[in-house]
């Protein structure tokens, strides 16, 4: 098929390998959930990049189309912040598990968020480290039992809470098992302007023997049937972030803009930094501050 | 006779020590003198002992020597510890109303720093007026002095400083003429450039067109980063100080694999934290340079000093196997040069490039004839051309090729999808299990080495064709060693030298030529283990006759190795 | 002097190196409150443990006594939180600078938090990293130019928000210029059980310009002055948090008590796993498993 | 005559292969068999295709070899992938019902696994169906599967599961009786134990007294983790799964530091995120033993597979110079005793050891004799009697010796003050700034390499004491090195081995006289470098003559060697 920046994009545009994952995966949701957002923008594939770690979720750009750098685990967000500036007319989403973004990579989640970097980030959150074979991961509910946690899991880490507090300009939650709901986040967090997180709630049908399909299901609901939920406030979105148990709030549960990391970058004013021609002789000026 | 003024600065952290010494290396390179300069500092930002050394000469020079000529002493400390440097002719000039007590002697020329700069409008430029009085005391041009003062403070403050300098000069010119016998005039009117190591690679870089770094601070890279930093807006570089050097190395790759000439600056510690990057660079087939400063370890070892403790692990780190190139500049000019050589070898081949230096190469000022940038030369090796893809699957990324390297397409700039994985991966880039595949895609990457290692420059020599003794050395070591072999040679003693600057992959053959004429080897190292000697029997199986050690922190003189080869003062092996 | 279980702890006993600061450093005012609360807490230099990181305020424990790790930068917590659980008899105190806490070890900050280690983290805020001369940090104001943010600083991390959302115990913050509340703080942190963080404001008259001793104390109030502040209440303590700019609440923001990870070991049921005999024989159990 | 039997089982992840291949592996080797298996799966959790080798006999074995005698297919493509493995009498067992249209073949034998296992109570014991159907097959005895499901499967689960084993084992018993000549009988009466790489090193790590384990999961050594984790209460193991590999190394030192045994394990990836923890660990003396297993790389290269790709790194890994131990087992019983060595190494010399294995030492599992634990040597090396402290200055945790070796002192058990620094210290642990303390501290520990190379076990050989060809290896090589000599040998080629199961600090001495008697040598190596070959020549000067490189994430087979060294079939240097 030969596409062109007029034809209209489908969802064969984001045709991709045959997924490796478990039948039943919650993932399997997600990447319907990336294809539909990604059509519904008309975003060409060529001017989308999916960055992702290491994990089952860092699976997913081979299983739809894209540019896409698979990266290590815990590190999509530095790989995918460097591509945004690199060249700030790509769409650039970054793909992680929990542990790959919450344990392995926290360090870049906290950092990007505070500087607003512009990604969205997508992380399929099934609280276990699944790739590895069911090891505990950040999210893991207290006292979760697994191999090495035989004690059952330390207090988690709550991603939404810590976004918020880190200065995350869109915070927000979805359900593997809602493809129209999560299509819509993931097309707000592509829309906004500066950092966005999407926390999916993924079942693991193999691992995770707690954090089921129905456990979600009986739980979750959606915020925006909320009479008066004010995303904006960001004193009444931690306190909803922090609502985990029996009712788990899905949607967008904090937004507000403010500067991105590109917006303070002169290097950025002349365009694309990749598409700036290079040549030695611009370092001549720079030789006679040296005589 | 040729002309050579050794100077010293010493004092304190924070008395300005390091900006005395600069403006002074700065005046004397305007009158066309050649410099080399280093500092000795501790880590920490007041107090303790620091000191600048500075040498100038009509001829090149590239080490510090003994002895010293003139002691700016701007404490009590610098004469106690570096008085019995002197030459005999040596002279301290110092504060006498601050200082005092110290053993008399012809050498001790008193001026009154505080009180000519009070004079001058603020006690704060005691330190102009000792630059002044040195000048002052070689007869030096006061204009040159002027100059470089009017460019270093703005306004009123430069006005004062003038005056203060001009304090020190007539005093010492009133009171002291006739008491030494230097008298510095121009040398020359040749415009030099006065460099470190650090500036050196900054212009480097920028000359190359990289337009993208991510550093996290780290002595003694740091002055990397805020040099291009402070070219940012002019130049159109993406500068990020992010959250440590794990970000910054997988930023770096990012920058690259989206297009961008991009690097990373650290030292040992950081660049622990950014071996997993290079693998996954190697996997990708991601160019990535990163320069490795390198200072005495382990772990924080002696922050501010210098060392080559790290030649093995920059060759051999990260998981897995795969190319790279590392590069090892001599000197202050060669930084310049093979950092435009690392980016077109992180490009043309497609895998990380380290460029690893000392903390004497990068804290070191020397001055160079100005770069001829008509003779930089960007290569960004093969790139897909543009458009061609009907159908996305038509790019592969990771083609199977017989030098190994496949064409670049770049994400967003055409239609060519540029899909990677640090999974092992098909031509296409996407993850995969058999056998078959692995071994197409190891000897694909594999062969890359072939391609590089012909680029890789042969060993040095430098002296004599043939000698008795020969000093195997990389780093900044070059200039102590070319030093040495004078020293010897007008004992009579024939040495000479062979220098590495390219390390990796390593010029085996040429290597093994050029030894084929040895005699005595020794190799001349500021680390404990001989890690180059060990190098060379990897890459050759020849073994050195012994090991010319250094690893206090401080650098190599040419005495030290001239006295060590002359009492064969070496570790044997 | 010949210093026995009974002898009174006193200043003396806490003397150390001459310090490597500048002249006028906050770091001072915080070595003297580390004293004063050890020595009020009548702790013997033998049962406390300082580990340190690197920057200036790393070199904090060379300059009082008691057993010293300077580890890596970036990496006290990690040392700081094993020595703890291999010795839980030690008083364990892990000192940082702005940099090494919020920066390199972001990661490990959050996550000793969430885990709820038994530490006190004392944290050296000058709002600049220092050691390295003057380079923006996490915590460096909005704006602020260095030589590596000629464009200024982007948006900082609150350490004290931060910590709130990852479940830290005790949120504190104090200031160095006020030697008695800093010591009180520390105090407070050594006896709360779980984590505690102390961040302390810090001039750092070589660097920071802006925010100078005279900066912070026109800022700096006291949160017990405040009337009905409940430290206990975590939406209070995260709006209170953020305060800064005009007012800059120091005093404990926040604290709840919760189970330590401690708590959880198994391990350590028979006492501190460093006085456990070892002894191959203990194998030989197993080894039937695998018959 | 020696019994040995040769099986595969084969299926999708999620199938049960590896508990199907493990019971089978438990059954025989009570049967008195020696056992070696291993297990080839894909980096996924369901799907893919996996399989579990297992080779029974009634002497030692330390390989997988080919050919199959029975390949039990849990799907179709263990079938077509597989069946060409088969030996003259090989038997492929499988469901007819579930798998139609293979070509017809003797070798063909169809039982009703799902069947048998829905009348047996549910059709997910298929499995044991097969593993009953197997054991029927070679008339093996009833009573040790039964022993081994009731084992696995607890109350009625464990009976439904000796249901559907007796299902099986009646039904080739029944329809194939005759058909193969394949009849297992208890071959001895010995009670070995079973085990893979990771239970013998945490086996060994429990022995050696290690109570404190860090780690973040990551294949192969996860399962090291796990196990401990599994006797943490019994056993009082302190066990931290911690947000990343940094966390992990620098908390195995901070225990060790506090005076524990303390550990972590990792693979390539999480190994990169440790060296900066060595250095810390080598400046602070403090002992950290780091398991490193093995993967294809570079960087995620082949999560699941084999590889021998970073024995350079952790020899040059970290910054700056210190010293280490690189221990790398060739066995699975050996694993538990380098194990042990490791900890005394470390805790003797205060540095870190390295235990280099590879996936297949690391996943695979063979029957070794019990060990006897009263020959576990629990050596803590240089303490500093308790009590003893008056003054706190009294004791200098870096304090100067001989040996380069200081007595530590553990914080709050005496009151002797353990001081440490990452930056160069003094004797009593504090930051430094002198070339005299920075001299003196390098060289203190330097010499302690000097008695660690003295403990280093020299290569041990293997085959006859001279032979045309001699293999040199090093890991999970050793086996299948072993079996290829006696290939080699019955063809009356004359092949033998030196294998290195201690790497560093090299055993340079005794691996020069080895060498002395050598002809053509080959080494044997999982990479695409010869890693070994380079490291023999940087610490000999010898060069082997050629280099039997593997790197497809497979392990060596004794056949795969036999044939390379008849065809000569090797990478020249
Ligand atoms: C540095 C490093 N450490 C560990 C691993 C091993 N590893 C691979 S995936 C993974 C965790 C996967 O968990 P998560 O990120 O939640 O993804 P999931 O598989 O659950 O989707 C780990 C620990 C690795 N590849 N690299
Ligand atoms: C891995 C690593 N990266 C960088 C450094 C260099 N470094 C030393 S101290 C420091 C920052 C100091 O800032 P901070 O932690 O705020 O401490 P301060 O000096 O301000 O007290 C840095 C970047 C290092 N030692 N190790
Ligand atoms: S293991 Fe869990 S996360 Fe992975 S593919 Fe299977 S169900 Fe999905
Ligand atoms: S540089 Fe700043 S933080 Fe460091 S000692 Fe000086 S004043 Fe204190
Ligand atoms: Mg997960
Ligand atoms: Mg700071």
């Amino acid at each position: 098929m030969v596409t062109t920046e007029t034809a209209r994009v489908t969802t064969a545009d984001y045709a991709g390998l045959v997924p490796a994952w478990c039948p039943g995966c919650g993932n399997f949701g997600i990447l319907n959930g990336v294809k539909r957002a990604l059509v519904d923008l008309s975003l060409e594939p060529s001017r989308v990049l999916l960055v992702s770690g290491i994990g089952q979720a860092g699976k997913l750009p081979h299983y739809t189309s894209g540019n896409v750098f698979n990266s290590l685990h815990g590190r999509p967000m530095p790989v995918a912040i460097a591509a945004k500036l690199a060249n700030p007319e790509l769409t650039v989403i970054a793909i992680s598990g929990d542990g790959d973004a919450y344990g392995e990579g926290g360090n870049h989640f906290i950092h990007a968020m505070r500087r607003n970097h512009q990604i969205t980030y997508l992380v399929h959150d099934n609280q276990v480290y699944a790739l590895t074979k069911g090891q505990a991961s950040p999210t893991s509910d207290s006292g979760y039992v697994t191999k090495t946690t035989p004690q059952g899991a330390p207090f988690p880490v709550n991603p939404l809470v810590l976004a918020i507090a880190a200065g995350c300009g869109l915070v927000a939650r979805s359900f593997a098992g809602d493809t129209n709901h999560l299509a819509e986040m993931i097309k707000r967090g592509i829309q906004h302007r500066g950092f966005a997180l999407i926390d999916i709630l993924q079942p693991c049908v193999t691992f995770n023997r707690v954090n089921t399909w129905d456990w979600y299901r009986q739980r979750v609901y959606k915020l925006d049937g909320e009479a008066g939920y004010d995303p904006s406030d960001k004193t009444v979105a931690f306190e909803k972030a922090q609502e985990w148990g029996e009712r788990i709030p899905v949607g967008v549960i904090y937004e507000k803009e403010r500067p991105t990391f590109e917006d303070s970058m002169p290097a950025l004013a002349k365009g694309p930094p990749v598409k700036l021609e290079l040549k030695a002789s611009e370092a001549e000026p720079l030789l006679d501050e040296f005589v | 006779m040729s002309i050579e003024v050794n100077f010293m600065i010493g004092g304190e952290a924070g008395q300005g020590v390091q900006s005395v010494g600069f403006m002074l290396c700065k005046a004397l390179a305007r009158g066309g003198y050649h410099i080399f300069a280093d500092q000795d500092y501790e880590s920490r930002i007041r107090g303790g002992h620091n000191f600048f050394r500075v040498r100038a000469s009509d001829s090149p020079v590239g080490a510090v020597i003994e002895p010293l000529n003139f002691l700016l002493a701007l404490n009590r400390e610098s004469i106690d510890l570096h008085r019995g440097e002197l030459g005999p002719d040596g002279i301290v000039i110092y504060d006498r109303a601050k200082i005092t007590g110290i053993a008399e002697g012809d050498d001790l020329f008193g001026v009154p720093l505080e009180e000519l700069a009070e004079i001058a409008g603020n006690k704060v430029m005691a330190n102009t007026v000792a630059l002044g009085a040195v000048a002052g005391l070689i007869g030096y041009d006061r204009e040159k002095i002027n100059q470089v003062l009017t460019e270093q403070f703005k306004g009123p403050v430069g006005e004062a400083n003038i005056a203060a300098a001009k304090a020190g000069y007539d005093f010492t010119e009133q009171n002291f003429k006739g008491k030494t016998g230097f008298r510095l005039k121009q040398a020359s009117d040749a415009r030099r450039l006065l460099l470190s190591g650090t500036d050196a690679i900054a212009l480097g870089a920028i000359a190359a067109g990289c337009k993208f770094i991510a550093g996290y601070p780290m002595t003694p890279t740091t002055p990397i980063l805020e040099y291009m930093a402070s070219k940012a807006k002019d130049h159109n570089i993406v500068v990020v100080q992010p959250e440590d050097e794990i970000a910054a190395i997988n930023m770096t790759i990012g920058a690259a694999y989206t297009g961008m000439r991009a690097m990373t600056a650290t030292s040992g510690s950081g660049f622990c934290l950014m071996v997993e990057g290079l693998g996954l660079a190697g996997i990708t087939e991601t160019p990535a340079v990163v320069v490795l400063g390198q200072r005495p370890g382990p772990a924080i070892g002696l922050p501010t000093r210098t060392a080559q403790e790290e030649l093995e692990f920059a060759i051999y780190s990260g998981s897995g196997e795969f190319p790279r190139a590392v590069l090892a500049p001599a000197t202050i000019e060669e930084s310049f040069w093979l950092t435009t050589k690392a980016f077109n070898l992180a490009e043309k081949y497609q895998t990380p490039v380290i460029l690893i230096i000392d903390h004497t190469i990068a804290t070191s000022y020397t001055t160079v004839e100005r770069f001829d940038l008509s003779k930089v030369v960007i290569d960004r090796g093969s790139l897909y051309p543009d458009k061609s893809v009907v159908k996305p699957e038509e790019y592969k990324r990771h083609q199977l090729t017989d030098s190994g390297i496949s064409p670049r397409a770049f994400p967003g700039l055409s239609r060519a999808l540029a899909i990677t994985d640090s999974d092992e991966h098909d031509e296409a880039g996407h993850l995969i299990e058999d056998a078959k595949t692995r071994n197409e895609q190891v000897e694909k990457r594999m062969r890359k080495i072939t391609g590089m290692r012909n680029e890789i420059a042969p060993p040095r020599r430098c002296g004599p064709h043939t000698a008795e003794t020969t000093l195997i050395g990389w780093g900044s070591n070059y200039g102590a060693i070319r030093e040495a072999i004078d020293i010897l040679s007008k004992e009579g003693t024939k040495v000479n030298a062979l220098h590495l600057s390219e390390l990796w992959p390593f010029p085996a053959d040429a290597m093994t030529d050029a030894l084929k004429t040895c005699q005595t080897t020794y190799v001349v190292e500021n680390n404990a283990a001989g890690q180059l000697a060990h190098l060379i029997r990897a890459e050759t199986g020849f073994s050195v006759s012994g090991r010319i050690l250094k690893y206090d922190g401080r650098p190599f003189t040419p005495a030290i190795i001239a006295d060590k080869v002359r009492r064969k003062e070496v570790v044997a092996w």
